[in-house]
């Protein structure tokens, strides 16, 4: 689960991090408000989960609090990438005299939190990664000792020569790696941490991302979760607990299995169709998962053909058939269904489609090739 | 023969009781394995399904009937900790299905179970089976599994079963099925897999199913130029997948984990592996080069 | 640093464990008040650290309130192995179905922390111990790791047989194991862990010696130290920074580090004399601790004769002539001094003594056997 | 010949601005120990005693100098974490002189530091000499000591220093002396070094110095008996120090870790290991053994 910067802010301030002043508005009055208190310039960023927010207009300068009422005007409502901005941080235009990038990432070849940074920080990191590697400084972290202090101090050297910026930065370290662990983060990240002209050391952006497995046990965490700021169908997905993606495609795919669901969109892209999503109903599907499953395809005005692949396993086919004459009982569907069914309790499903006048292939090539057609004679 | 898990196999469940756990317990059974213990704590002394006797810890099964592989059917937030209390019992393979489990736990749990010298199968995994032993532990259907000379390793689970069904249908039987799982922290990767596929007398190819993300693939295409003579086939899932969905921010870029299809199946060429470019290929490319 | 069982009892009960109510008093009518507050028959009982309290008559059962404060009266002032008893605690005499015994001691062969448990817990576990060791189940805690929950309930199994009444001794175990840690204590000890009538179970007596080296950091450890609790001259040393012992003998030893202190007190013996003390200055001994030494030692009246034991490493011996001149600058000594000193700077010493008229030895057993022959002569 | 150092030793000094560490450095230096480095965060860059490099971490200290050993003189709440600092460096052997430390933090640091294969000494403990190589790590006066042939360990300090005198001063020369310390929980034990100084060919017989408490003593006379076939003598101090002082609660006596001295003369006596009554006793029954 990604968060917003300013929940990321929070959390990390909660751990002790020095920030940067500034807070998150809903409304321009509410922007105009943080301003003043900030004082001087202040700069105006969008709320949303998605890259290039400054080039598509997202962040803006405001030299007093009635320039950042307006920025935030124009900003709040605006769309970037398909998703409207709800939300805008407020924060000071900070005089910067150096910016590094400090991240920790749960890695999955080091199996451990590792932690990457660099003194070339700042918007170019990406860029340093790929040009500079020997820019940024990795090291591992054994979660059963924990962050050593001579590790955190190590990471500080990296970034600063000065001691008193030094022993700020380690301890830092400690605390961000003290957030990831307490918040079951996958990733958290300052970017930059600057350093003022007092030679304070403060950090300036922040990103977390939290591991979806610890939403389970962690609602305090789950209630970050900002619906709005994600793809409408995405959401409404989640809440029916299916692992959905939207694309660009017109063939709607249900399939059981992650693994599966990739290889069937591969293999309509193979056979020259377009996937319209990606759509995994996971291990043990009731009728009512499959229900769902076919709202939210349904709900995508561009998808022209419907396609069923699931391998019975621990999956019962008549489970999912079932779904699929309830579903068709509850609402029309106006596009025509392929349905691949094989494994567990095969002979049962395929009465039951019978039984409606459906019927279900068992290869899945064959079924593939199919959906791909219908999906062109109807657009 | 097979790898992992044989004849001698004598298995325990943690979880039997459970909804899922006696579930596939009943199928494990049914498919021949032998089932020789399952913990359920509070419910030591109960027997399952008249003929396993529950336990209620790892180590007292474990000294009481000499199981020698356990699976874990237990809830997440408990999984990690089952892993653990099967590793300190001592059995040498343990083999998690649960889904769900917090990447946190597994980090912490790995230094342990590698320190006890353990074999950790998954988390999220359909686990393995192996047909000629008559030996199934996870999840996979036994039904479409069939004797034979082909080693599978992969880290989905039905598409697993895909594959296997296009190799059963042709006729071509298979050594070991193993299924490592999807987590990006597990504990048996490919080269683990290649490895034993490797050096066991009973495999003569080998099949693997990869998926876009993180790099195993590529360091399995590297093991398997450098150490494996056997010849191999592989799939990867995911390559109309929308790039940097899930981890589309610098920590993902900047720490060189994005693994793309591209990158993957580069890999595989370089490696020499026979490149699925459908589930269904398996079964000619098998041939072409048996 | 031992803790009453009053202080051990809250220490637990923050951490969770269910304990037996109960209260500390300090006067006859505060028992009264927590006698009523509980109802029943209560146990009143001395708060020393000292064993055997019940048969010294430290603890005693009370029908009502008015028999509470009259034994709690009876106990308040006491004086129990040389302690006088400040506090009694007031526990319900519980109607209990079993007894069991929990102990978390950190061990030194193990290197870690190592519980013990044993369904024979209570007032005999000292001769099950010594008789049927096997009754003992000792399990090792990895601290890197802490305690498992299948260690828990393992360790719970061992002393019960109802689930639920192992489900309540596993947590017990981890809120004990949780305490140990979190204190920084050396032991942590239920006995016994008691069943009730109803089969809660519960804590009934608890004891916890906390780690010294903790202190230093902890200072909400520290406060708990009562020194009323204490001989006055250990108490005196300890306020010092001086490790003192108060023995039987006649012969007041000052010695630098604990292995050549103990040695001398056993040369002592070994020459026919009775230490009156262990005293360890330490290592870089100034000469203020040098004076606080010998007034601790000269206010026992049982002394004879006092040794110095100087080997100077770390410690310089003029250090330890220059204390020893102020001392018997600011008080008389009524007894004689013998004084060895050998090693760093002993030329300087020597002539610092010789300047007052003193005269030191180099050899150990020579300055021993004086020392010895001085106190027998005094007697 | 020596045992753990050598002519070939280079010292790293952790804590060598410090007042304890400074003085001791000088100590050590003058005692003709080759310190190759020291380290204090924050005062990288400067040079101790015009000689010695200072360096910000172990890890630039031993990259830049290739130092083999670590000796630390830092405060007991920042000690346990410079010993990790210093096996994370890769130094195979650390000497911990720092009294204090809580007994908790060297439970959680000795894991790390045996699987780093990391020897230990220590803590509070004043380390170890070897007059032959002039290899002075720690706190033992150099000038007490004389090169020759026999090894010495024991748990203690200045009483170490007693009885290395009445050896010098007879003529008796040591191969090495080292202090393990007094803590509970320590990095070498005595049966560490009466394995080393079996194994030393410049040794040619033992003297112990043991304490009441525990059970390395009797653990080590075990090993002397099986394993040990130069000369051993022995003493234990407090043998008139009162029983249960300090651990005289239920906890420590079941856990029978009392460790009397009673008991440890018994195993010394069984172990056939010559009994010091007195500290001055070492040298006639080392000439009657040796």
């Amino acid at each position: 689960m990604n968060l917003h910067e300013y929940q990321a802010r929070t959390l990390l301030k909660a751990a002790g991090i020095p920030m940067f002043e500034g807070d998150v508005a809903s409304t321009p009055t509410e922007a105009e408000a943080i301003a003043r208190r900030i004082g001087g310039t202040v700069v105006v960023k969008a709320q949303v989960h998605a890259g290039g927010r400054g080039k598509a207009g997202g962040v803006k300068l405001a030299r007093n609090p009635a320039e950042a009422m307006d920025e935030a005007a124009q900003i709040l409502g605006m769309t970037i990438k398909g998703l409207t901005v709800h939300k805008v941080l407020v924060v000071p235009a900070a005089e910067i005299v150096t910016e590094s990038y400090v991240g920790l990432i749960m890695d999955r070849e080091a199996q451990c939190p590792v932690f990457m940074v660099s003194a070339a920080g700042g918007v170019d990191i990406e860029e340093v990664a790929a040009k500079t590697p020997e820019k940024i400084v990795r090291l591992p972290v054994d979660p059963t000792y924990g962050l050593f202090p001579h590790q955190a101090l190590r990471l500080a050297f990296v970034l600063y020569r000065d001691f008193t910026q030094v022993k700020a930065a380690a301890r830092i370290m400690e605390q961000l790696y003290a957030a990831f662990v307490n918040n079951g983060a996958s990733l958290a990240e300052i970017n930059p941490l600057v350093t003022a002209p007092d030679g304070r050391v403060l950090a300036l952006d922040a990103k977390v991302v939290i591991d979806d497995n610890e939403l389970f046990w962690r609602p305090d965490l789950g209630v970050l979760r900002d619906d709005s700021a994600e793809e409408p169908s995405e959401a409404a997905a989640r809440r029916a607990n299916l692992s959905f993606i939207k694309l660009d495609g017109n063939v709607g795919c249900v399939v059981n299995g992650a693994g599966l669901a990739m290889a069937t969109m591969d293999l309509v892209k193979y056979y020259g169709g377009e996937p319209a999503n990606f759509l995994d109903i996971g291990g043990s599907s009731s009728p009512e998962k499959v229900i769902n499953a076919l709202k939210i395809i349904t709900a995508d005005p561009h998808v022209k053909a419907i396609l069923f692949n699931i391998f019975g396993g621990i999956t019962r086919t008549d489970d999912v058939a079932n779904g699929i004459v309830a579903a068709t009982r509850q609402f029309k569907v106006d596009v025509p269904i392929v349905i691949r069914l094989t494994g567990t309790n095969e002979v049962e499903a395929i009465r039951i489609l019978e039984g409606v006048g459906m019927r279900a292939l068992s290869d899945m090539d064959q079924a593939v090739q199919q959906v791909v057609q219908l999906a062109r004679g109807a657009a | 023969m097979s790898i992992f898990v044989d004849r001698d196999t004598r298995l325990l469940v943690q979880g039997i009781t459970g909804r899922e756990g006696s579930f596939h317990s009943r199928q494990m059974l049914e498919y021949g394995t032998a089932i020789v213990a399952g913990v359920t704590p509070g419910k030591g002394g109960q027997t399952f399904e008249s003929r396993v006797p529950v336990f209620n810890t790892v180590d007292e099964a474990v000294r009481a009937t000499g199981a020698n592989v356990s699976v874990i059917y237990v809830p997440p937030m408990a999984a990690a900790a089952a892993v653990v209390e099967a590793a300190d019992a001592g059995l040498p393979l343990v083999v998690c299905i649960t889904e769900g489990i917090p990447v946190m736990h597994m980090s912490r749990t790995m230094p342990f179970v590698r320190g006890r010298g353990v074999r950790l199968i998954g988390p999220n995994c359909p686990g393995l089976i192996a047909p000629e032993a008559r030996a199934k532990v996870g999840i996979i259907p036994g039904n479409i599994c069939s004797p034979g000379r082909v080693g599978m390793v992969s880290r989905s689970g039905t598409l697993t079963y895909e594959v296997v069904n296009h190799l059963t249908r042709a006729g071509i039987g298979q050594s070991t099925c193993v299924g490592i799982g999807g987590d990006p922290i597990i504990g048996t990767n490919f080269i683990d897999c290649l490895r034993a596929f490797q050096n066991d007398p009973g495999t003569d190819a080998i099949v693997m199913i990869g998926e876009i993300g993180g790099t195993d693939e590529q360091n399995a295409a590297v093991f398997v130029r450098e150490h494996v003579t056997k010849p191999v086939v592989g799939f990867i899932a995911g390559q109309t997948a929308p790039k940097g969905r899930r981890m589309g921010h610098a920590g993902a870029i900047i720490s060189g984990s994005s693994g793309t299809a591209e990158e993957k199946l580069a890999a595989f060429e370089a490696a020499g592996i026979g490149i699925m470019r459908r589930p269904a290929d398996v079964v000619d490319l098998l041939r072409s080069r048996m």
